[in-house]
């Protein structure tokens, strides 16, 4: 594959990166923005076998254009099945069928758990976010999941405000003690950034072409190691990847611009 | 027997304080004319269950018709947030019971099944569990076969669920096209239906492989086209952009703005009995 | 990705012992087909799960394939017993676990969901829930929320279940005219699905909303036209009346009346792969 | 109404006695045969707004001829809805709504419980039968449950041979000590007599036409109380319920001859 000879925005390599973190054959449940954005690459490239379930209801879909969001009927288009709730987050992911789950955050924590729902403002006021949706059962129930967010220090807390959905453990308990399956989150990747989430703690896998591993690090205020040898680079987005996202996925640049 | 009557004789049979269940999703299917009928009647203190609100809800908050709301989340898809809902919330005017979309859908499939209890494993370890640890619609107990923790929920049967279908006979079996998110477990689980939709159509005309809401739950139907608009109704019209856009800014500002906001779509939407 | 093989290609993968759940009705919808071939496999120690029973248990049951049976009751409709299935019992070389249709439609609802178990007020104070408590998979609690007493099931899950479908795409998203009984939740409870169908379609061809089975489940498709003869599959044909009354006389007298029976049925429905 | 000139056999009887119970308004879910019968008759006669449900999915059919039982195709002429088992016997029968539950039996007791499961014959073998299937679902959650069976006396048992569906009690324990909702078993109507069963005993109601009251309580084998002044005569099939059940419901007599 060529390497991209223009560049690209920060939110278009979060979309490549966290393609990149899809398999062939996964059975994904993917929520709102971003990772509907990150699938549908993934599914056009390197995982064409993967496929999408939205929380509403559809199986399959296969958009030729973007969408407002998972309750816009054009992610729809091309889908297998409309059922409902209970087949997707029920049958698929309750039954433990889901392979993976992509998620966008507000807030994250060392274990990955996220927080969709709300943020304590510094003048003590509450602004409310989406809250969980299908977000909870995702992060709770899918083999694994991976977390999108804009690499803001503010985003990286030990403490979450509110703990809206769980990463690889909660309070110091592992997800086994708490009645979940799955291994939980396995990766955060941001517009700067994979950090790789393991029981171990939070590393630093790789930095997106062009920053610097040490300005990443201070911006992530909590602790994040780093393996012998130091980070990687992530892979820059192919031509073919921007394309897609330029011109089929998200033309209008509402999630990568 | 036929159950069709004017939205207002349809919308004059919910109580003040009732529970209603609503069955729109985001941006989608909203039953946006059913609910403008319920803030014009300046309808009060209803306790609404809703898995994930959209506009109708956002409508009915801001329009000071809600007491408490019980949910799993939402949002207007990339139009933007509740900002009436979340509001009111940052405020303390709504009380709110919070879960995840699979968590408050099993508790209204065992509404509708008449199962006195169903158990899930979502939600364990996360704050939306502690906060709802008070509200007493939650056990945590031991899975009596595999020793795993587990959540027990009680069930939800609201008074009154309002569906908006495409069509739907005069008996009410009405159909739903697309995905069908949490609708059917919401109505099935209310004491009884209303079915706003945009066609009435005889008895014998929807095969029955079709129907998604049985006639045998619906206390009445009204033909209300485009009552879903400004929310968008898969294979009849899409969600209306410039209005959806309009909604944001005035919840987003909120207040007198708002107000506005909502005599102008009374208006704009009168109905005619 | 195409998953359309031979009728016993995908037999072939159910092994001797698997735990097969079916879903047939009485005299409808059986997938005789598929459980010809098993027979003619000669698949042994199978154990069977389906809420009724009806011509493709009693055939395979007969045949000597099963082991057990989990089963809410069943018959030939006013055609007669399942004579080969109560007489297994009756001599004990049949294990038998007994349900009502709402008790074990609960419990692969269970399977299919994820749930760890399900409650039921149906079976209390019966000779099933006496003869059930042995089994292991029901308990007796007290309503958490009530104090009622409720009786508590685990899930099912076979390891594959078998529908026959009016038409399913080839990557197995399959439809079903008429009622669907417990036929999903059978389906969705097993680890896979394995479809016979009367026509193999393209992908695209169904409308989304018209799928019953969803292809993400399924592991086979096969095309097998009048699979479920003599059953019925509402519209396309109906029960064979002199075949159905033919299986009962050959039932009831058993031994080497039913052999013969069930070799020529096997000889008129050869396989052509 | 015309008293019929002419004879009507005695399972005719039965099935105008049972529909005679259902009241305008039911929803009732009927079990397979005379059951079928009775409550389509009723719909066609005194109780136009009662609906149909059929275990298997089926919400108000209307057939317009005979069928071989709730599987064949025939039955759900008409119907509203094709749903499944959790519709019918979950949302409608579990959830509280059905009114009314008809089915036969093979053995009834003083308390209304029936077996239709399986029968000791005298040489000590067991004879099979039909199981549950709704049955047992229909008596448990039903608001009140009519019974339809033969009047023979072996059929009428202090002790079932195996109790597939409660009645108002099992056992000296009432349905609400067991946890059951609803009435229980109300009547049983055999071919010869309505039975009326309540928390006090079973009581003989009314005998039919031509029927002696106490031979009809010396072929029913445990106590029937009489009440003072007599039982009843059961009102006579009339011309047009003969004319339904012998032209429309059951013209080659499969289930009432």
């Amino acid at each position: 594959m060529t390497q991209a000879s223009q560049p690209w925005t920060p939110l278009e390599m979060l979309a490549v990166a966290a393609a990149g973190q899809v398999r062939d054959g996964d059975l994904a449940v993917v929520g709102l923005g971003l990772p509907q954005v990150a699938a549908l690459l993934a599914q056009r490239t390197h995982a064409p076998t993967s496929e999408l379930l939205l929380e509403l209801g559809v199986f399959d879909p296969h958009p030729t254009g973007p969408s407002m969001g998972i309750a816009d009927p054009r992610m729809w288009e091309g889908a297998a099945v409309f059922g409902g709730v209970l087949d997707v987050l029920g049958s698929m992911l309750h039954g433990g069928r889901v392979s993976l789950g992509i998620l966008s955050a507000v807030q994250v924590d060392p274990d990955g758990s996220i927080n969709t729902t709300q943020v304590h403002l510094e003048d003590g006021s509450l602004r409310r976010i989406n809250g969980s949706g299908g977000g909870n059962d995702i992060a709770s129930l899918a083999g694994r999941t991976l977390v999108v967010l804009r690499h803001e220090p503010r985003r990286f807390r030990a403490c979450l405000d509110f703990l809206t959905s769980p990463g690889r453990a909660v309070g110091g308990r592992r997800r086994s003690e708490l009645g979940l399956p799955g291994e939980g989150t396995v990766a955060v990747v941001s517009d700067r950034a994979v950090l790789e989430v393991t029981d171990e703690g939070t590393f630093l896998h790789s930095v997106h072409p062009g920053e610097d591993p040490e300005a990443v690090l201070e911006a992530t205020p909590y602790a994040v190691q780093v393996r012998p040898g130091g980070p990687e680079v992530t892979s820059a987005p192919t031509e073919e990847e921007l394309r897609l996202i330029r011109t089929e996925l998200d033309p209008q640049g509402w999630y990568t611009r | 027997m036929s159950k069709v009557v004017s939205l207002s004789e349809a919308m004059a049979s919910i109580e003040d304080g009732s529970h209603v269940g609503l069955t729109g999703f985001a941006i989608t299917r909203n039953a946006v004319a059913a609910a403008l009928e319920l803030t014009r009647a300046k309808r009060r203190h209803l306790r609404l269950t809703q898995v994930i609100v959209g506009l109708e809800t956002d409508l009915l908050v801001g329009a000071g018709c809600v007491d408490r709301l019980v949910y799993s989340g939402g949002s207007l898809d990339r139009f933007g947030l509740v900002h009436a809902v979340n509001r009111a919330i940052a405020t303390g005017t709504l009380q709110i019971e919070e879960y995840s979309t699979l968590a408050l859908t099993l508790r209204l499939a065992a509404g509708s099944l008449g199962l006195p209890f169903v158990p899930t494993r979502s939600m364990l370890g996360s704050s939306l569990l502690d906060n709802l640890r008070a509200a007493g619609e939650i056990v945590e107990q031991t899975d009596p076969f595999t020793g795993s923790p587990v959540l027990v929920m009680s069930p939800v049967r609201p008074d009154v669920a309002i569906v908006h279908a495409d069509t739907c006979d005069e008996e009410g079996n009405a159909t739903i096209a697309g995905p069908r998110w949490s609708l059917r477990e919401t109505a099935l689980a209310a004491a009884r239906v209303i079915v706003t939709t945009e066609r009435v159509v005889l008895r014998g005309t929807i095969p029955p492989e079709r129907v998604v809401v049985p006639g045998t739950v619906v206390s009445a139907v009204t033909e209300v086209p485009r009552g879903a608009s400004p929310t968008a109704l898969p294979g009849h019209y899409d969600y209306d952009r410039a209005w959806l856009e309009a909604h944001v800014e005035a919840t987003k500002e909120g207040g007198e703005r708002f107000r506005r906001y909502l005599e102008g779509m009374l208006e704009a939407r009168a109905v005619h009995p």
